[in-house]
């Protein structure tokens, strides 16, 4: 290898790889600072309609339901869950991929999840957030709800830990503070940073949130102990809560619900549909925001395309463990389940998913160019939402309408549903937005860690990039 | 009675302040009156420093425990207070009580860890501080608590070390 | 109590012993000719709302007891299942209590029923979900606030004032007619002598033309229901799910 | 400017104007939960019960239903006219004239009941009494007031509380006085 | 009773429960339904307890005997009657429901100058000018000009009617009513008159039967006294210390009865009669008996025209043969044919040489009422007929309807509604605002059943004479009047006086008479003790089994072939057993499934699923039902039991008036019948065939059943 071939390899590997694309630390900071002040009129301009649609499609449609009852939704004898359900699994699935990402990607050291992380662990959060919205609609009455939290009351009357619903209840609360926790800690450093570099009320503002860190080697420290305790604590909380989800399925004595795989299906769901969320917001932050493309590179999705494939292919799994044990025991409510699954009304539904899910990501996927095309590699992530929604719509309120009444099965029809479903995107958009005004989404001095354990290293004549661990 | 004085020394890259830390400890610094500050996690052996007592861990375990005596308590004592049967289930089985106490035992770990960070940390802390705002672009800042009689000899050292600046700290407002 | 040291046990059913039964219930299929009087009888005796067309159809309507029937062959040879009057079957273990977060779906220990608790309901209808016989009614709007229907106001005339009137975002379903039980016991109570079988009755029972419901205590196998149903043609409804239903239904004639 | 008010607020007398603000709050929720445990207007007002009960009037005289069922009734015009026509003042008094006007144009007296509970409550005095309970364990001493008032608020856990002390030691009451379904169906 | 009965704290109590409703999340209810105090409380009245009367259900004309519970002056639920003969403690849904009607938001609240609009929107008056009107309108017409039109039951009212007619010389009150139309009762009465000779409603003795086939008969519904006749069946059934009863029903429609019988029998409508004889002949074949009157039947040209094959005929003779107690009827559809009173004949003629009269489980004849000297049936269609052309003639010119609604019962062809704009002056005493009331000059309400006194005669279903005693439960709820005060006091102003001072004496006058009567339920010694016990006890009867035997009778057939009016299909018109002629107003009912369809809230019509998908229908599809009359349109329901030439919709929907839960729903099969009578005088409506046509509109039919779990719809192929 010549000399100049050697360095074009070298200037092609820093192209691909921001690990190998030092920028001083100072400039890093100024262009996610930068990201963060510049906003364009349509920025607001899709602000102010989604906040319109929230108040509309969240507060005000929420707001009638419960003055009128849930009679103004889809829900019935027998479907008596619906779309309610449907987007609290949903946004709980969403919420994994940040844990996934920022977690297990911490704990196996892989180097590429740097630049994206918080861009993940702020879809937990904000996921998690919808969920909750969506789990407090479906209730009947849920000005009470505060009797499904165990406190202490004058009746000696505590929730029943018999039902799965209040290990749900549990295991979301213990998700959702830990996940918030998470997000907060690697934040701090970053905070601060754009402490250092506002004025104004921005200024007061980091102020309050930074908490006075300074990054003295105490500090440091300790923050760096609690992530790790938090990266491999929050991974079996994170399987628990999507188990238990599970679980309210799982346990209830219904053809093709009552499965003992249900549990990791629905983690391996939830991945799905988190990685394929996360993409497409990588994608939107890329296109979007200013001096995105410097950190979110094509490297980038390539890799998070990688495990897709695999989550992909371990959804499919999953499913066809549950469909043939489903099938094999011939059942005579679960034949007619399975059947009305796939040629009852809704089965265009079935196999939009099988398409979504399975077949689209398999077949552009494994192509590493394809892979790296941001836009693509997006629009299969939406695909992926679509046909995970769906999953969740056909074992719901679809696999409710049989039971083992066949007097009472009914089509569920959504009604008030669908502008509340949107409400809830729409808050989630919502907040994002509002996050990537206010909060540095790329974690600067994890970038900068990463970029200084990196380096190119000679093996003869090859040249490779090497990654030396700090910790 | 010599005053006491605090100096912090910018530099531009980790190695040089290494070497400062060193050749302050050979002006006869103790290691308790100097601290470095960072924008990016720097472990103690990079520094030459001694090792940081951190008790986070111990927090996060305590706040386990802790977890773990309440999922136990709603798990086996709360159902008894008002006993009320369900499905033919005894009152307070074993199965879902693990999944309770497990959800608990992780709250109280994660939470208490959490807290670990602010207690050991002093967080939040809005009085006035040694800083430099520079440090969050990637420098790093030795602080150094001598007496004023040393200040000239430090800041010679540090100088020749290679800092940017070594300017007598003040406590300010972040 | 000496059950809860099984707690520690944890071994579901293993070691709890099948739940006892105290009121029961015979349904003859033979002779139920599916007139809706029990259904009619139970919603005026138990303030049940009716909800309206378009609700109705939709699988809302809130019968505490509906009467199913299924078609076999094909004309001539046509042939209308028996009709099957379907109600809450009081099970023994019953898949709808554990499953409510709330404790607002509970078995009475004392009369060794199901109940449904209305002012502790939140309305998650997971107990719905879990009924296999879904007899389970949820009030899905409020049908008895005359503050929306002004003929409410009217007809709650009528309302009885030993049953509680269920609003919006509420779960409901047969309890036995509780309010008779509880009021026949006080009266005997008040009187100082046991209920005598057939002393009370359900409303579903009282006003069957066709004597096709029978109720009663099946702790006491002298009373009519106990007789009743140890006849080899009495079935319990998805008897294969372990739920101990205490309603019988007589297939078939004799 | 909002970092000003919140530094005001920081100052001693800032932090006074949040206490009185919070304890304002306080109050006026107290306030509230009070007016709806006050004793309502009836319509013969200011109707003393402890006159009555001073003259010996046994509380079953009038609410005759305690020991028979759930509802231990309110006594009819009739009944009250059974003394008063008796009482010569009942002519002339200006308390007693809506008895009178009530009693001449036949129109029943309106009484507000006070000791009520919710409609999921189904509650029957008759058990009660025949458990050897008197008047005054539930509803305090009417010797001492006017018009009734609940000497406490009868909610689940007061009624739990007494269920539990009187069962205590008789598994088979116990089950019976703790069942949900005993009050609410 | 209470004294005075006012709402106006009602809000007041609504507020408190507005309070509670924020606090707890349950809200203004049943206890908060303000039970008004007592002035003085009857001594037998405690607070929060129940006191019950038992009276009569005056939902249908049967007169089942209820218990109403009541607290505080307000009825809360319908029990029935223990000690009353007829039902025995039993009720059906119609009864239970009777408290929505008491309840109705829809009521007529007081008296009404109506002026005939389409809406409730007279003027109120004052019940002395009410009084002053009907006194005007007795004195100021001719006897012959004025017409009483009453309701099915055989009340008391119906007797006072009767008793004014007679003094003032005017023609008697004619009763009429849907359900009599329907069940043919004209038909079956002179059936029995020209077989047994006596004119009487029979009685079949269903309970001890162990063979029963049924011709059109669809007793558990709505047919004579359901209650009744579903004990008896229900007896039947259980066949204690015999075999467990064995029901054929023969009809083109699978309604209830034939829902619940063993074997459905779908033959052609018209053909009834022939089926019966040519059973008749097989059977007595197979007995090795003569075959009486049926020997001239040729039975494989019965089973031919029925629709059946002739094994199958003789397979069922067989089953009739061989049996200890076998029993056949008629009514309904199978009679409302051209050839209905041979039907009728030639089923009694088959009870006859199955030699079943007068025996346990055979055919009797109802017991007369007490005090009853002959069996009085309501006015058939023919009747009815002429009573409007009468109308028409402007021969009438005061009319007073009281409990009946022909202006919806009687099928549009009569032209009762054109023929009422010839009347001068149309009083109605309708407690609902009918379409009829609506159409009157005047409305002045009658108490609703369960707040007035009366009695009415069993007509039959019960063993033993009876008479259903009725009083208030409740005081009235609304400014309403009893319609035999009304008539008492405007009779005095009229100067026609009767000598009772109001209803309760008049009752009281017509019950003095059982006073020295033995063999009662009870006894008293002097007519005020017997009231007491009258009120107590729900009624007066003789504890003896009263049936009568008839003599056996010789039967001369004449089985012609039903005649049919030009179409494709057969129309089976049947009553809602839920809703009947008027239960359209209770919401209860309009939410009580249909038992065979489960459709609720609606009309529908039932096609065969194969003639549907000839005819390119699904289900929902609306259609339009074309006969010579007129036509309807409702939705289809493709119905599995249903002979593939005929179609059937249910009576009871289709009301323009009549509140707000009757009120614009479904249609009325009634206006598709022509004005044809058979023999007997009934309407002829199962001769009614019809075109169907679609009318290319949809709508969802609100059932109870799925269709997807009944029908497999949307299971795809192979379900």
């Amino acid at each position: 290898m010549s000399e100049k071939q050697q360095h074009d390899h070298e200037k092609h590997l820093r192209e691909e790889h921001l690990m190998l694309d030092p920028l001083p630390r100072g400039q890093m900071n100024d262009m996610v600072m930068e990201s963060m002040h510049t906003t364009s009129w349509k920025f607001w301009a899709v602000f102010f309609i989604l906040s319109a649609f929230v108040a509309w499609g969240l507060f005000y449609s929420w707001g009638k339901m419960i003055l009128e009852g849930l009679g103004i939704a889809g829900v019935n004898r027998p479907s008596y869950w619906g779309i309610f359900l449907v987007n609290t699994v949903f946004w709980i699935g969403i919420s994994h991929a940040g844990t996934f990402i920022s977690a297990i990607l911490r704990v196996f050291k892989a180097e590429f999840r740097r630049p994206f992380t918080r861009a993940a662990e702020l879809m937990t959060t904000f996921g998690l957030v919808q969920a909750g919205f969506s789990i407090f609609m479906h209730m009947g009455r849920v000005w009470l709800s505060y009797w499904l939290f165990p406190y202490p009351n004058q009746r000696e009357l505590w929730p029943n830990f018999h039902s799965p619903l209040t290990w749900d209840l549990l295991a979301i609360t213990t998700y959702l503070l830990s996940s918030t926790m998470y997000l907060f800690l690697p934040l701090i450093p970053d905070l601060a940073m754009a402490r250092d570099k506002s004025t104004g009320w921005r200024k007061n503002f980091y102020k309050v949130l930074a908490l006075g860190f300074r990054g003295t080697e105490g500090e440091w420290t300790h923050l760096r102990h609690a992530m790790n305790i938090f990266a491999w604590a929050i991974i079996p909380v994170m399987f628990s809560v999507h188990t238990i989800v599970s679980w309210d399925f799982a346990m209830a004595t219904r053809p093709g619900w009552s499965s003992s795989i249900f549990g990791p299906y629905f983690v391996i769901g939830a991945l799905h549909s988190g990685m394929g969320a996360v993409v497409l917001v990588l994608g939107v932050v890329r296109g979007t925001m200013k001096n995105m493309k410097y950190f979110i590179r094509p490297e980038h999705f390539d890799g998070i395309g990688k495990l897709m494939l695999m989550i992909s292919m371990g959804w499919g799994y999953f499913f066809f463990n549950d469909y043939l044990v489903q099938w094999y025991g011939g059942d005579k409510w679960t034949k007619q389940l399975l059947h009305w699954h796939e040629a009852g009304p809704m089965g265009w539904m079935w196999f939009a998913m099988l398409i979504f899910n399975v077949v689209i990501p398999w077949a552009v996927l494994w192509n590493r160019k394809w892979r790296s095309t941001p836009w693509l590699v997006g629009t299969v992530g939406l695909l992926i939402n679509f046909g995970m929604w769906f999953e969740r719509y056909i074992i719901i309120p679809i696999s409710l309408t049989i039971n083992r009444a066949p007097f009472t099965w009914r089509l569920y029809k959504p009604g008030i549903e669908i502008p509340l479903s949107l409400g809830t995107l729409a808050f989630f958009i919502l907040l994002y937005m509002a996050a990537s005004r206010l909060i540095p989404l790329i974690p600067v001095w994890e970038v900068q860690e990463g970029q200084m354990a990196h380096e190119f290293k000679k093996f003869g004549r090859e040249t490779v990039v090497t990654v030396s661990e700090l910790e | 009675m010599t005053e006491q004085k605090s100096l912090l020394a910018v530099f531009h890259d980790l190695e040089p302040a290494a070497d400062a830390v060193e050749q302050l400890r050979r002006l006869g610094i103790h290691d308790d009156h100097m601290s470095v500050i960072s924008g990016v996690p720097v472990t103690e052996p990079m520094l030459g420093r001694p090792h940081q007592w951190t008790n986070v861990p111990r927090i996060a375990m305590g706040g386990a425990a802790i977890g773990m005596a309440v999922g136990i308590a709603l798990s086996f004592w709360a159902p008894n207070m008002y006993a009320i049967r369900v499905g033919g289930q005894p009152f307070a089985p074993v199965p879902p009580a693990i999944i309770v106490i497990f959800e608990m035992t992780m709250l109280g770990m994660l939470l208490s860890t959490f807290l670990g960070v602010f207690l050991d940390s002093f967080f939040p802390n809005y009085r006035p501080l040694h800083y430099v705002p520079e440090i969050s672009d990637g420098k790093f800042a030795i602080l150094v608590e001598c007496s004023s009689m040393d200040e000239t000899k430090i800041t010679d050292m540090m100088k020749k070390m290679g800092a940017e600046s070594v300017q007598d700290a003040e406590a300010q407002h972040l | 109590m000496t059950t809860i040291d099984l707690n520690l046990v944890g071994a579901k059913g293993a070691l709890v012993e099948e739940a006892e039964g105290k009121w029961g219930m015979v349904i003859d299929q033979d002779i139920c000719t599916g007139c809706q009087a029990c259904v009619v009888a139970c919603a005026m005796e138990n303030n049940i709302a009716f909800v309206g067309e378009e609700d109705s159809g939709y699988g809302r309507s809130m019968h505490w007891i509906r009467i199913e029937r299924f078609w076999e062959g094909e004309y001539p040879e046509v042939k209308m299942t028996h009709y099957q009057p379907m109600l809450c079957q009081q099970c023994g273990k019953a898949p709808c209590e554990p499953v409510c977060p709330a404790f607002a779906t509970v078995h009475s220990q004392a009369e060794k029923v199901n109940l449904q608790v209305y002012n502790r309901c939140v309305g998650t209808r997971y107990c719905a979900n879990n009924c296999p016989y879904q007899v389970r009614s949820f009030n899905w709007r409020d049908y008895n606030d005359d503050r929306l229907d002004e003929a409410i106001a009217s007809l709650k005339n009528h309302f009885n004032p030993d049953v509680t009137v269920r609003r919006r975002g509420i779960m409901e379903k047969c309890t036995f007619c509780i309010q008779r039980i509880h009021k026949a016991q006080d009266k005997a109570k008040s009187e100082g002598r046991a209920v005598a079988d057939g002393e009370f009755t359900t409303a579903c029972a009282q006003a069957c033309p066709a004597d096709a419901i029978v109720f009663g205590r099946v702790d006491d196998p002298e009373s009519l229901v106990s007789q009743l149903a140890r006849q080899s043609h009495g079935v319990h409804h998805l008897e294969e799910l372990g739920t101990l239903p205490r309603v019988t239904y007589l297939v078939g004639g004799q | 400017m909002i970092q000003k008010a919140f530094k005001w607020l920081m100052q001693p007398l800032g932090l006074a104007a949040v206490l009185i603000v919070a304890l304002a709050v306080f109050s006026l929720v107290v306030w509230g939960i009070a007016q709806t445990q006050k004793p309502p207007e009836q319509p013969v007002p200011q109707f003393p019960h402890q006159l009555h009960v001073s003259f010996g009037v046994q509380c079953l005289y009038c609410h005759p239903g305690a020991v028979r069922g759930p509802s231990p009734g309110l006594p009819t015009v009739s009944k009250c006219w059974g003394c008063h026509q008796q009482i010569a003042k009942t002519q002339t008094s200006v308390k007693l004239a809506p008895l009178k006007a009530a009693h001449d144009s036949g129109t029943p007296l309106q009484w507000v009941p006070v000791a009520q509970v919710p409609d999921f409550v189904q509650f029957n005095h008759r058990p009660h009494v025949a458990a050897g309970l008197n008047c005054e364990n539930c509803h305090g001493d009417l010797s001492k007031v006017d018009i009734y008032e609940n000497p406490q608020v009868m909610n689940m856990g007061w009624c739990l509380a007494c269920h539990k002390e009187k069962s205590a030691g008789n598994p088979e009451l116990y089950i019976k006085l703790t069942d949900c379904g005993t009050c609410h169906y | 009773m209470t004294q005075k009965i006012s709402r106006r704290d009602m809000l007041k109590l609504a507020g408190l429960g507005a309070t509670t409703a924020v606090l707890t999340g349950c809200g203004p209810a049943s206890k908060y339904v303000k039970r008004e105090p007592y002035f003085s409380m009857p001594e037998y009245t405690y607070n929060g307890e129940s006191t019950f009367y038992a009276t009569t259900c005056r939902e249908c004309a049967a007169g089942c005997g209820t218990v109403i519970r009541t607290m505080q002056g307000r009825a809360l639920k319908v029990e029935g009657n223990k000690n009353h003969p007829l039902n025995l403690g039993k009720t059906c849904a119609r009864g239970q429901a009777a408290l929505e009607g008491l309840y109705n938001p829809d009521r007529v609240t007081g008296p009404l100058k109506q002026g005939r609009g389409n809406k409730l929107s007279g003027s109120a008056v004052t019940w002395d000018n009410a009084i002053g009107t009907v006194a005007e309108a007795l004195k100021n017409h001719k006897p012959d000009e004025i017409a009483f039109l009453m309701g099915l039951a055989p009340d008391h009212l119906f007797d006072l009617a009767s008793e004014l007619t007679g003094q003032l010389g005017a023609p008697a009150p004619i009763r009429f009513g849907a359900l009599g139309m329907f069940e043919s009762r004209a038909t079956l009465s002179r059936a029995a008159e020209e077989l047994f000779g006596q004119a009487a409603m029979p009685f079949f003795d269903l309970a001890n039967a162990d063979v029963v086939f049924s011709f059109g008969a669809n007793f558990l519904e709505t047919w004579l006294s359901p209650v009744a006749y579903t004990r008896g069946y229900s007896r039947m059934r259980k066949g204690k210390n015999r075999r467990r009863g064995y029901l054929v029903q023969f009809e083109a429609r699978m309604s209830q009865t034939a829902a619940v019988a063993d074997e459905w029998i779908p033959i052609k409508p018209g053909s009834e009669g022939l089926v019966a004889a040519a059973i008749g002949k097989l059977a007595a074949e197979a007995r090795g008996a003569s075959a009486g009157a049926f020997k001239n039947v040729d039975a494989a040209a019965a089973a031919k025209a029925a629709g059946v094959s002739l094994e199958k005929l003789e397979y069922l003779a067989g089953l009739l043969a061989s049996a200890f107690n076998p029993l056949a009827l008629a009514g309904g559809a199978a009679l409302a044919q051209s050839n209905g009173l041979q039907t009728a004949k030639s089923v009694l003629a088959l009870d006859a040489l199955l030699g079943n009269i007068g025996q346990p489980g055979g055919v009797f004849l109802s017991p007369l009422a007490p005090g009853q000297e002959a069996y009085h049936r309501p006015a058939s269609a023919q009747e009815m007929g002429e009573f409007v052309q009468k109308i028409n003639s402007g021969a009438v010119k005061v009319l007073f309807i009281h409990g009946v609604n022909p202006a919806f019962e009687l099928p549009k062809s009569f032209g009762f509604i054109e023929a009422l704009k010839k009347v001068e002056t149309v009083i109605s005493f309708a407690t609902f605002p009918d379409e009829t009331a609506l159409m009157a000059d005047y409305i002045f309400p009658d108490h609703h059943g369960l707040e007035s006194f009366g009695y009415q005669r069993v007509f039959t279903g019960a063993a033993e004479s009876a008479l259903s005693g009725a009083q208030p439960t409740v005081t009235p709820f609304h400014d309403t009047r009893a319609t035999a005060d009304v008539l008492l006091a405007a009779a005095a102003q009229a100067g026609q006086a009767l000598p009772y001072a109001d209803e309760y004496e008049f009752v009281k006058s017509k019950l003095r008479q059982f006073v020295p009567l033995s063999g009662g339920f009870f006894a008293a010694p002097e007519i005020n003790t017997f009231m007491a016990y009258f009120q107590q006890y729900g009624g007066w009867w003789q504890t003896g089994n009263a049936l009568v035997a008839p003599a056996a009778a010789n039967a001369k057939l004449n089985l012609a072939e039903a005649e049919f009016e030009e179409g494709e299909f057969f129309l089976v018109p049947f009553v809602s057993p839920t809703l009947g002629e008027a239960g359209a107003n209770k919401p209860w009912l309009q939410e009580a499934p249909d038992p065979t369809t489960t459709v609720m809230w609606n009309t529908w019509v039932e096609i065969n699923p194969e003639t549907a998908h000839e005819l390119h229908l699904e289900n929902d599809d609306i259609v339009r039902i074309v006969s010579a009359a007129g036509e309807v349109e409702a939705p289809v329901y493709l119905y599995p039991a249903i002979r593939p030439d005929t179609i059937a919709i249910p009576f009871g929907q289709g009301h323009t008036a009549y509140g707000r839960y009757a009120a614009g729903r479904g249609v009325n099969p009634a206006d598709l019948f022509g004005p044809r009578v058979n023999e007997a005088g009934d309407l002829a409506f199962a001769g009614t065939k019809v075109r169907v046509e679609k009318a290319g509109k949809y709508r969802v039919l609100s059932r109870l059943e799925s269709k997807i779990g009944v029908y497999g719809e949307g299971m795809g192929e192979g379900h």
